[in-house]
């Protein structure tokens, strides 16, 4: 048993008065899952996700250095130093787990088996290219871990992220200004203001212009706290805000 | 087919030379062979290529040999983490040079040295700054980038039993890194918490088989 | 996650449709999914391609699909055996398509699929019939071949034990192709001994992780 | 313990007066494999190198199905239908055996750890390619297995053969006329009647002509039966006879 196991009712159906707070967007997050599903849970924010699914889902979860079924975070005695997850936090092991080595574990993962990843994202473009491992700042020491290899591997890859930036600048983009983790890979993006689906099929790259192709189409699933009008606003003018 | 036993892990390091390639398995703090680093160090080994998944945290294991300059390149997927303060401090002074690549494509690099495969095409990476300069290629539809194997001098890998025919089984997540390290270097050397019989591991449970391990020393874990 | 557990090996196959693409573990008999392979002839399925690494020995399992002319192509390795007569014959009256690859080729391509690899470069088959009209380059000296996945549609495989998540294991040389179909299917359907409950195979053996079988029957061999 | 063992001692040290049968042939073979070696012997008259090896020679054999440290062929009792080698012989375990599936079995061969494997062959170039796959029959079905994995995969692939087919032609060639199975592969090659040695580096191809390289060099380590004025005979003009 999921001692941080919380009632998955939480999740709010359809568009609500509010934003969403960081849990209630998890749990909105955790209802989409679908049932008997294989997850990928990012460092950060989505790894919140699992707080919030169901036992009857029975959704399988898979972390990148080496197992297909992890429980819950440890605690106390649970803590075993052999097991942790990809945030390398120790974690407990759920029923029907299996352990295999990292080239294993991303053929995985690569192979199109995991049916779904949810990650977190500095940006999003209207194509479904990702941004979320490196600010691009000069400085900064780069790192980027398994975040590639999510981006493209996962049957659906979903972003979970706030809709701006600290100085206020829309994160769902026309185009990426942050260097990319991934072109044309994230179906659908969760913030706390609006939910939308990325239709695929379409990417740019770094800084790329439009290439001729067909429109991309990004659609809202629901708005929290905003009205489309307002939304719309906000986005990028491809973003579709009017009712679904 | 026969593991060599080192009485201690300064004996198993001791044919590692300056300028090696050397492969740690590990992913954070488990699968980290921390006595052989210790011994490494001790042995005065110095510029070292390290491939690991990361550049070390705290002040020990890869940590440590980055702290005093034994390293002089990494090739790695994440070195940036919270405690990677020695690793910091070595890049920002350019002391370390650093070679970052997708950990998917790191340990499928390291897979395809190990099994003798002359190059890849994998997604991960297209389109970004890591692939750029590489071969792309489209299959069936799929941007791919093409890798090559990364193969090294010496593996120090962690493990959890070893028999006498070198023979390996891993503990949980500790498994991460060392299977395809061992199989990728010439010469594997391999920590493990107790040295068994060969016969007392189950042949269905062998993870690692003895072809690829040379040395095992017992390490006892605190 | 949780496979789905056919009563009969009848049920177990009732969705593989005319025309599609089929691998089937085994190398000789050990592996090869003969109850399996037997309701999948029962069940009508036709102009099949069968992916394996022999093409059937005897009048059983692979061998009877060959001589009932189930199978349009095969995919193989190891077609003539001193007693494959029943390919032999369709062969020889092309009644049956033949795509030969060699063995550690057939195992990585398949490997490959499972992988989510695009294609790879090999040593084996350079220079040879078997590569004829494919690219080849030369890496550090060596000359290799390029080589593409290959997937199917449905998995048969014979197991040993597996559990109601679907995890696998193997027993000896049955092993063969097992793991790497199974990765390498859209739909992979399991014969094994016996079906346990979740938890009696121990997590660190198992071979083949749940996520890759979608069905299991319970087959008592004889 | 291997109820098929023989006494290794009868291993013909260097030249003989008569031409080796195949048992002789089979120990000359097994006492060149260095100690703690890892081999893989071919189907056919190389699995008869195995009855020769001396348990102090400490060598583990491989069979390209999926197992490390095979034992001797299996009889009555000790046949299990789970435990076959490469020929789909029933076979025993030995000590510190492993199991792996296909993919890694060709790994293990194709990345160069396997020490030696010993192959029956059509015909060997001076340049170390080998035929032992297809006649070249345009009648026969082509069936491959692992000859060529094993060919290029091994460090030091050797070849065990009578030195004529059966009518009369040197099986050891300027040129390959049967379709190859690899190139520049072969190392050794074992007759009845001497014993070659290849350097390694030059390959022809299929019925390839001399393409410029440097001299192939064939040197003759032991004769058997005949001198190396008659064996020169027999052989192409750049095998070279004369005295070690």
């Amino acid at each position: 048993m999921n001692p941080h196991q919380q009632d998955p009712a939480q999740a709010p159906a359809g568009d609500t008065a509010e934003p969403l707070d960081r849990d209630q967007l998890a749990a909105v997050v955790a209802a989409d899952i679908a049932p008997g599903s294989v997850a990928n849970l990012g460092i950060g924010q989505p790894t919140r996700v699992a707080n919030h699914l169901a036992a009857e889902q029975d959704v399988t979860l898979h972390t990148e250095n080496g197992m297909l079924g992890m429980g819950h975070e440890a605690v106390d005695d649970e803590i075993d130093p052999d097991l942790v997850n990809a945030g390398k936090v120790p974690v407990t092991e759920a029923e029907g787990v299996s352990y295999f080595h990292h080239a294993d574990s991303f053929a995985m993962m690569r192979g199109g088996h995991i049916d779904v990843c949810v990650l977190g994202a500095y940006q999003v473009s209207v194509g479904g290219d990702l941004a979320n491992w490196h600010t691009g700042d000069p400085e900064a020491i780069p790192s980027v871990g398994g975040a590639m290899d999510l981006a493209v591997g996962a049957q659906r890859t979903w972003v979970m992220m706030k809709l701006f930036t600290k100085d206020g600048q829309a994160k769902l983009v026309e185009a990426l200004s942050y260097p990319a983790t991934g072109l044309g890979c994230v179906s659908r993006v969760y913030t706390e203001y609006a939910v939308f689906d990325i239709e695929p099929g379409r990417s740019g790259g770094d800084g790329a212009a439009d290439d001729g192709g067909r429109e991309p189409t990004v659609r809202v699933r629901s708005v929290h706290g905003v009205d489309r009008e307002q939304l719309a606003a906000w986005l990028p003018a491809t973003v579709e805000c009017g009712e679904r | 087919m026969r593991a060599q036993l080192a009485e201690t892990a300064a004996e198993a390091v001791a044919g590692v030379e300056d300028g090696a390639t050397v492969m740690i398995s590990g992913f954070g703090i488990p699968g980290q062979p921390f006595d052989l680093i210790d011994a490494l160090l001790d042995s005065g080994a110095r510029d070292l290529t390290v491939i690991s998944n990361n550049a070390g945290g705290g002040d020990g294991g890869i940590a440590r040999m980055i702290h005093q300059r034994r390293v002089r390149r990494v090739v790695c997927s994440f070195p940036r983490q919270t405690d990677s303060w020695h690793f910091d401090a070595a890049y920002r002074a350019g002391e370390v040079e650093l070679e970052l690549t997708p950990q998917g494509n790191l340990a499928e690099r390291i897979r395809a040295a190990g099994a003798g495969i002359g190059a890849f095409y994998t997604p991960t990476g297209y389109g970004t700054r890591l692939a750029e300069g590489k071969e792309t290629r489209v299959i069936d539809g799929v941007d791919h980038v093409l890798e090559f194997p990364l193969a090294a001098d010496v593996a120090l890998v962690s493990a959890h039993r070893g028999d006498h025919a070198g023979n390996l089984v891993y503990r949980k997540t500790a498994r991460n890194f060392g299977p395809i390290m061992a199989a990728a270097a010439s010469t594997t050397i391999v920590e493990v918490d107790r040295i068994v019989e060969t016969g007392q591991i189950d042949p269905e449970t062998v993870v690692t088989p003895g072809i690829y391990v040379d040395t095992l020393v017992e390490v006892r874990r605190s």
